[in-house]
């Protein structure tokens, strides 16, 4: 199997400690994963509400590349973090390939770039990659680090689980929870990890994108958790950045860790902070909850 | 009765648009919007819709009824934050999110979405950084985006920027492809492709008036 | 091809007749020119149309021609032959004509129905003349065979619809063989409290009847029994069927129950399917106090005595030495001559619909729990409590859980709106609690159904018409902590509503049973795409099947209500009392035949025959056709090397000209 | 009264037609002394002049062997045809197209390519080939033309009586001209032999089970064949049951399947659709991946079932796509 | 049929259907009685079961003109004679590779399981194969065969298999 990683627009700017997590945790996973060659935006969200045929161009235009990269082998899979971009790219790859007239604008437009679309990528979310493509066992036994007291709270948004859930359940996924408890943590059940975080309107609308942002995090509170994983850059941004703004907002006092999951991830396997852009976190890991794991084994148990 | 402010709420024939329920239905599977049966299931997922001036199924009744004006120019389908929530659990498995897309589609051409909303203002500046660069530079964006919107917001904004910017998370750099040339040469097919299909159109719907 | 040219009998006369069936064939098919184009066609003596051809004057057009000697065979270009051949072959004979002399074009479903072009239509109809008429000319007089109908019947399922069904045959003086899986007979009906509309106590109208099965010297009741077996044809069947062990001597226990007493376990523990898992019952039970037969069963999974051996207090207090842990399964055959299925229903599975917690949150219940939560005999005595004992103070109902739903079922069950508002009524009556209906359509066509629902609307009863998005236990406001709360649309107001409650009541819908595949295989009728047995005709033959002599009653046929299954089964009763009245089945002609000097002996259609009946005749070394055996599907014809066999009715030479009849483009 | 003029003529056969009129050895005497031979260029030195020079219907009976697919053999036979009372097609070429009309399932550009550019024997650098016409410096000089298609010979002029085989056997030609000559002859367009299938007389018979399904095909050379059992038994494509008898079981009694020289019964329209589906109903299985595993061991089904009547089968020749007709 | 020029843009698809008595016919009834409205090229013969369906009834609708035949039988294992539909197959399978060989596409000749409920799946069925068969163009052997035998009057072939003996 061979992954080529398409860091999509926000991991290089506001998602850089995911990049940064993403690429670290798949390094000490042994796992090589080369950036898709000039990959450019995938035509997410905003863009479809302007064109739709572009939009698919756009991702035709990633898809092909990666075929390109692969050779043209048929076992590559194009690995996306960003929830957004797995679903423009996905939604991309199943429009393009069901309906024919899709198809040839598409093939059209790629041609008359020299660039020509083929069935064969695979196109998956980060989180699938590292729960289905590893033996979770073997995950367990490179944790290094003990996180006392870490009660998590996996949130997986829309986009990784709707409208396609290619790799989970989609009313109750569970890979995230799998994960981290095979990193030896405490998972919280709460109902609503794949409720909508509000997306850009946090930023547009704030009065209502902070309220949906907010409900979420009460809740997570209110079920114990002490800090809450997501799978999404715009995810995370929205539940951590604007939590102060929250608390005025709604005359409460948020205040919970709200980090990539990777990050989590990295930490449990012993990578150092800074390698996983801990650091950046507006909310931080209080420091001293690592503790050394008695061996992966007794993790477990 | 000093406040009451009446209008005449009857709608006439002749200011819908019949054709307009045919022109969303378009989109790739968007026929099934005829199978909606009114149950309400799509508002009642949607975490969006206490804040929409009208609710999502009232939205797909008005676009089969051709309630044209009155659903380009609503809140709702810019507040749709592309959650597929409806989509997924929708009883007639009608493709609402790619619905509220089309329309927003629609609104942008016709120049009808509602002007001094934020949401469409995002979206066209998404839209052409991202056509003339290939990548979207998110720090430029949400600045050009505050500035059009609500300049004094720049001040507001002003901490959340500040911490951004002392966590590396923000940056004004702007970002593109290598090679611009292969996106433009692609954009500009799609843009002849729709050139000749409306051209083609336009002649079409002269031959039906004669 | 010249196999193909002209090597018809030259002496023929055929009649063509076309149809216009009112405006439905003449409305899409210019049938004068199928007329003109049918008399130019080469044996044609008469060609005419008609309005209704299946009209007794129409009828009377062809015997007319007949008598006049104009014609010795007819084509009738009109509707299906799967809807009426018999009619004009009948209308043949009474003309002293051969039925068999005579073929139908199908211009109506296949062209006129489906069809969107008028000049289109009408070129496929004159093909399909032309095909007719070009084959008719090989038709050769044939003759029915007649067998003998068995008179006994075989019922498959005891809930109502077959109850029903066995007391009409068993009164007519038939001999019934009733088959049922469960311990008892009565179905999902036992297990309801009330009825709608009426609410009379469905168990005060069932029991008699469950008595008088039991009971009628002409029914023989295997409970605990399944159908193994079919073989051969209306009027013919043998049936097998297994009896499995319940370790009790049927003809022995006389229902005294002492044994359920004795048993080694004081209390029940184990899932009590008769109450849907709302209570526990012992290894040796009988489902509900009524039970028919009143027999006890030991279910051996959780037996002690099966698993260690254990002391038999059941064995050792009965008197009559009824327990038997020796009984062994036991297959019988019987020969029946219709059969009538009537295996109903089961509920959907609430489970797969994951946004209202069913399966997740305790006090969200489906609507058959609830129907034994109100019912005086059921777990709670008939309170309606929660899973903590309290009395709920506000409950929903969620109509169409796994109905009118592409992701799950997309067909409307039909009863599930009356039953909820009886519920709803019922909930009402013994909590007083706020009930919320969520609803998507109220469907109450019936008799006294919807003034059953007007009567609901003014007991206070709430109705929201929205189907309910979701169920979930997070609260947002104060009143909704510890509480259910309902997500919805009202969309009656345009508005979404939380509405927080303690008990919520999904109104599942009906699905066919998870072996319905089985069964139709088995009975070799077939299933609608959602499951349900398929009945011939959906509105001339709605209890007939394709199989001949299989009959349809109740939901096994699709979705349906008290009233409906009980007049589905008095019709199937009907249909099998027709055909046992007869005494004889005729069967079609459509049988194999070898001709003898073209038999090379090469015995390739033994090898395929699925009903073994060609053999070799040793003495002329050449295959013979036992022609009683013979099915008539013609796999044999096909396989023949030399085209040695043929097929009355579906000969080589009929097929090739009918080929090239429909290839006459015009 | 003279003797009845007989014809003999070959067009696209191998020869073995001929031989079997040789074959008829001391036979042969009765009938040269009962006709009288006019035309016959392999072993008589008779030119097309002197069939010209005939009046029509002058000669009693023609005899024509092999298949048709040039213009000279077309021709000839609608010379002969015009001269003769009676045409009979001689052998499995004439009456169904024979082995020559499995070139139907190429066309003839591939053909003449073949065999004048790239078969191995062959050295043509220039890569010449045949054309009907070249000029040299003597003058024009031509060529007959090779048909696309290999024709049966009822498919190019009208045909009385089918003596089939290849070659057919010496005792069916001998009762064939003896019914001619004594003027006792079946209806027009019958063929010469029995009408059944060849089992009729197979000393294997008994052999075959009743229910003979098969898990597995296989090819003459795969496996030793039980020279007493029935051979489609043993899994090799006898298609003795879809063959006109007549043969005496030649093949089958020398341990070879029966490859269907003889042609079908009268009552089968296309033999090889016919065999086909006589074969496949021997195939043991109805899980569609076991089938399709089983049929593919019939290798080239076109080889296999129209070994003898591919011009003569309904579909008569291998189609090129639509784009390329004409 | 306005199909007289067959190299035309106006190609209209000859399809000869042989449709089972007791799944796909009465398919094509419900169809009928549905009002599913699909393409008219497809002409049925009805036979009792898809086992009876000799390949040479497919060969001769082909040489008898139609660019398409369409065999529908019962799903397997619902025959209404046990297994003919899997004998239909085992003649279907062998006569693919034979029709391959022979240059006839693919999806000229179809085989279908359709069952007795399934309506829609004829009109799909029948209008996915007419837009199928249009793509590819006409077959029209019939006519190849007078394009070539145009050396002489009559084409005359399969002389031979005069059907004897009445039956």
């Amino acid at each position: 199997m061979k992954y080529l990683y398409y860091p999509g627009c926000s991991l290089k700017s506001t998602g850089r400690a995911y990049e940064e997590s993403a690429l670290a945790v798949t390094e000490a996973l042994g796992m090589r994963m080369d950036e898709l060659e000039d990959w450019n935006c995938c035509g997410a969200t905003n863009y479809m509400s302007i064109s739709e045929l572009k939009s698919f161009a756009l991702s035709g235009r990633n898809l092909s590349l990666a075929n390109r990269q692969a050779n043209n082998t048929e076992s590559v899979s194009l690995v996306a973090p960003c929830a957004a971009c797995y679903l423009g790219l996905t939604k991309a790859k199943r429009y393009i390939e069901e309906y024919p007239e899709i198809r040839s604008k598409v093939d059209g437009a790629l041609n008359a770039a020299g660039l020509e679309y083929r069935d064969h990528v695979r196109v998956r979310h980060l989180l699938d990659v590292l729960v289905n493509d590893f033996d979770q066992r073997s995950i367990t036994e490179r944790v290094k680090v003990k996180l006392a007291g870490m009660k998590v709270a996996c949130y997986y948004g829309c986009q990784i689980v709707r409208p396609y859930s290619e790799f989970d359940d989609q009313h109750n996924p569970t890979s995230m929870e799998r994960l981290f408890k095979s990193l030896g943590m405490d998972v919280v059940d709460w109902p609503l990890k794949t409720r909508c975080c509000g997306g850009t309107l946090t930023g547009t609308v704030s009065e209502v994108g902070q309220r949906l942002s907010y409900i979420l995090l009460r809740e997570a509170t209110r079920r114990g958790a002490n800090v809450i994983v997501t799978a999404c850059p715009l995810c995370q941004f929205n539940l951590e950045c604007y939590q102060s703004e929250m608390s005025k907002r709604f005359n409460d006092s948020v205040h919970i860790p709200v980090t990539y999951f990777t990050q989590l991830m990295g930490l449990a396997l012993g990578i150092p902070r800074k390698k996983l852009g801990l650091h950046r976190l507006f909310v931080p890991i209080p420091d001293g909850v690592e503790s050394p794991a008695a061996g992966g084994a007794h993790v477990l148990a | 009765m000093d406040n009451w402010r009446g209008w005449d709420k009857i709608s006439y024939q002749s200011d819908l648009d019949p054709r307009f329920a045919e022109e969303i239905a378009s989109i790739p599977g968007g026929d099934k919007l005829f199978a909606c049966i009114q149950c309400g299931t799509c508002s009642g997922m949607c975490p969006l819709s206490s804040y929409m001036d009208v609710t999502p199924r009232q939205i797909i009744a008005m676009i089969r009824a051709g309630f044209k004006g009155d659903v380009l120019s609503s809140y709702t389908t810019w507040l749709c934050a592309s959650c597929y929530t409806c989509s997924v659990e929708c009883p007639k498995q009608i493709k609402i999110t790619d619905i509220m897309y089309a329309a927003k589609r629609l609104a942008i051409r016709e120049g009808v979405y509602p002007k001094k909303f934020p949401i469409p203002v995002l979206a066209s500046e998404f839209f052409s950084a991202v056509e003339k660069n290939g990548r979207s530079s998110e720090g430029r964006l949400i600045m050009k985006f505050v500035m059009k919107t609500n300049p004094l917001n720049m001040f507001k904004q002003a901490g959340l920027g500040l911490k951004l910017f002392r966590t590396g998370r923000f940056s004004i750099k702007r970002e593109s492809v290598e090679r611009v040339g292969e996106l433009n040469s692609m954009m500009k097919f799609l843009e002849m492709e729709h050139m000749i299909k409306k051209a083609s159109d336009a002649v079409g719907v002269k031959e039906d008036h004669k | 091809m010249s196999s193909l040219d002209n090597k018809h009998n030259g002496s023929a006369r055929v009649g063509v007749y076309i149809c216009h069936c009112g405006i439905n064939i003449a409305g899409k098919v210019h049938i004068q020119d199928v007329v003109d184009i049918a008399k130019k066609l080469p044996g044609v003596t008469v060609a005419k149309e008609y309005k209704f051809m299946c009209s007794d004057p129409g009828q009377e057009i062809i015997q007319e021609d007949i008598k006049k000697g104009l014609i010795d065979r007819v084509v009738v270009a009109s509707c299906s032959p799967l809807m009426h051949e018999p009619t004009f072959r009948g209308a043949m004979a009474k003309a002293d004509g051969n039925p068999f002399m005579f073929q139908m074009a199908n211009i109506r479903e296949h062209v006129s129905w489906v069809t969107k072009d008028k000049g289109l239509a009408t070129d496929k109809s004159k093909a399909l003349v032309a095909a007719a008429v070009a084959r008719v000319m090989f038709h050769q007089p044939l003759t029915k065979t007649q067998v003998p109908v068995n008179p006994n019947v075989l019922i498959v399922g005891g809930g109502i619809a077959g109850i029903h069904a066995a007391l009409t045959m068993a009164n007519a003086g038939k001999k019934v063989y009733l088959v049922e899986r469960e311990p008892t007979i009565g179905g999902h009906m036992a297990k309801f409290d009330k009825t709608f509309p009426t609410l009379d106590c469905s168990a005060c109208i069932l029991t008699p009847k469950m008595s008088a099965v039991r009971a009628h010297p002409n029914i023989t009741l295997w409970t605990y029994s399944d159908v193994v077996g079919v073989d051969g044809f209306v009027g013919n069947f043998k049936i097998k069927v297994k009896l499995r062990p319940r370790y009790v001597i049927e003809e022995e226990c006389v229902g005294c129950l002492e044994c359920i007493e004795a048993c080694i376990f004081k209390h029940g523990k184990f899932k009590d399917e008769f109450n849907v898992g709302l209570a526990k019952r012992k290894p040796i039970y009988v489902p509900f106090p009524q039970a028919t037969p009143l027999v006890a069963v030991i279910d051996p999974e959780t037996c002690a005595y099966f698993r260690a051996k254990c002391k038999k207090p059941c064995a050792d207090v009965c008197e009559k030495k009824a327990i038997d842990f020796n009984q062994k399964e036991e297959i019988v055959e019987v020969d029946v001559g219709s059969i009538i299925l009537a295996t109903g229903f089961k509920t959907f599975d609430a489970s797969r619909v994951a946004r209202y917690g069913y399966g997740k949150y305790p006090n969200v219940y489906t609507s058959l729990e609830v129907e034994r939560l109100v019912n005086a005999a059921g777990p709670t005595g008939g309170e309606v409590v929660l899973a903590n004992g309290k009395k709920p103070k506000s409950v929903a109902i969620i109509h169409c859980v796994g109905s009118r739903d592409a992701n799950s079922n997309k067909y409307c069950s039909k009863v599930c709106c009356m039953y909820s508002l009886k519920l709803a009524h019922l909930v009402k009556e013994r909590t007083e609690a706020d009930v919320y209906n969520f609803y998507i359509d109220m469907r109450t066509p019936g008799k006294g159904y919807e003034e059953f629902y007007e009567r609901l609307l003014l007991e206070g009863i709430n109705f929201i018409r929205g189907r309910v998005a979701e169920v979930t236990d997070w609260a947002m406001t104060p009143d909704e902590e510890e509480k259910l709360v309902i997500r919805a649309e009202d969309t009656l107001v345009g508005k979404v509503r939380r509405i927080p409650v303690d008990m919520v009541v999904l109104a599942v819908g009906m699905e066919a049973q998870p072996d319905a595949d089985d069964v139709r295989r088995m009975f070799n009728i077939s299933c609608s795409h959602e499951g349900w047995f398929l009945e011939r005709h959906p509105k001339l033959a709605p209890v007939s099947t394709l199989t001949d002599g299989v009959f349809l009653a109740g939901a096994c046929q699709g979705p349906k209500d008290i009233p409906d299954s009980v007049a589905q089964a008095g019709a199937a009763a009907a249909e099998a009392l027709a055909l046992i009245d007869i005494g004889h089945v005729e069967l079609e002609p459509n049988t194999a035949f070898v001709r003898d000097e073209f038999c090379s002996g090469c015995r390739t259609c033994m090898n395929i025959c699925p009903f073994s009946a060609i053999a070799i005749d040793t003495e002329k070394d050449t295959a013979v056709v036992n022609g009683a055996l013979c099915k008539g599907c013609g796999t044999c014809v096909a396989a023949c090397p030399s085209g040695a066999l043929q097929q009355n009715l579906f000969t080589d030479e009929q097929i090739f000209h009918e080929i090239e009849g429909v290839m006459n483009y015009v | 009264m003279s003797k009845p003029k007989v014809a003999f003529y070959w067009c696209a056969s191998c020869g073995g037609c001929e031989e079997a009129v040789v074959d008829l050895h001391e036979d042969i005497l009765g009938v040269v002394s009962a006709v009288d031979i006019v035309f016959w260029p392999v072993a008589l030195d008779f030119k097309r002049s002197d069939v010209e020079a005939m009046k029509d219907k002058e000669v009693a009976v023609a005899f024509i062997n092999g298949a048709i697919r040039s213009s000279e053999q077309h021709e000839m036979v609608e010379l002969l045809r015009r001269k003769a009372q009676l045409v009979v097609a001689f052998g499995s070429c004439a009456h169904l197209g024979g082995i020559p009309g499995l070139a139907n399932v190429f066309d003839r550009g591939a053909i003449v390519n073949q065999a004048c550019v790239n078969a191995v024997s062959v050295v043509n650098d220039q890569k010449v080939l045949p054309s009907e016409e070249t000029t040299v410096p003597e003058g024009k000089l031509t060529l007959p033309l090779l048909w696309n298609t290999v024709k049966s010979l009822d498919q190019t002029i009208d045909v009385d009586y089918y003596l089939p085989g290849c070659p057919p056997p010496v005792n069916l030609i001998g009762e064939a001209v003896g019914a001619i000559l004594k003027g006792e002859l079946p209806a027009k367009g019958t063929v010469l032999a029995p009408d059944i299938a060849l089992c009729d007389d197979c000393v294997r018979r008994d052999t075959k089970p009743e229910k003979p399904a098969l898990k597995e095909f296989f090819r003459p050379h795969q496996v030793k064949a039980d020279p007493e059992k029935c051979l489609l038994a043993q899994g090799l494509l006898c298609l003795g049951p879809v063959t006109r008898k007549g043969c005496g079981s030649v093949c089958v009694k020398a341990n070879m399947p029966c490859t269907g020289c003889m042609g079908p019964t009268s009552n089968v329209v296309d033999y090889g659709a016919k065999a086909l589906s006589a074969i496949a109903s021997l195939v043991d299985s109805n899980d569609d991946k076991e089938i399709a595993a089983i049929i593919s061991k019939v290798a080239d089904p076109v080889g296999t079932f129209y070994r003898y009547s591919l011009p003569a089968s309904l579909l008569h020749r291998r189609y090129n796509g639509s784009t390329e007709r004409g | 049929m306005s199909d007289k020029n067959v190299a035309g843009s106006d190609f209209e698809p000859r399809i000869v259907a042989f449709f089972c008595n007791w799944c796909t016919y009465t398919a094509a009834d419900l169809a009928g009685t549905a009002r599913m409205v699909y393409a008219p090229n497809a002409r049925v013969v009805r036979i009792m079961c898809s086992g009876r369906l000799d390949p040479q009834f497919v060969l001769a609708a082909l040489r008898k003109g139609a660019d398409g035949v369409l065999i529908g039988g019962c799903h397997p294992g619902d025959c209404h004679y046990q297994e003919g539909n899997y004998k239909a197959l085992r003649r279907f399978t062998l006569l693919k590779t034979l029709l391959a060989a022979m240059g006839i596409e693919e999806e000229r000749v179809r085989l279908e399981w359709i069952a007795a409920s399934e309506g829609d799946k004829v009109q799909r069925v029948i209008n996915e194969m007419t837009e199928q068969v249009r793509k590819l163009g006409p077959l029209r052997l019939e006519q190849i065969h007078q394009i070539e035998g145009s050396h002489h009057s009559a084409a005359q072939v399969g002389k031979h298999a005069v059907m004897e003996g009445a039956v």
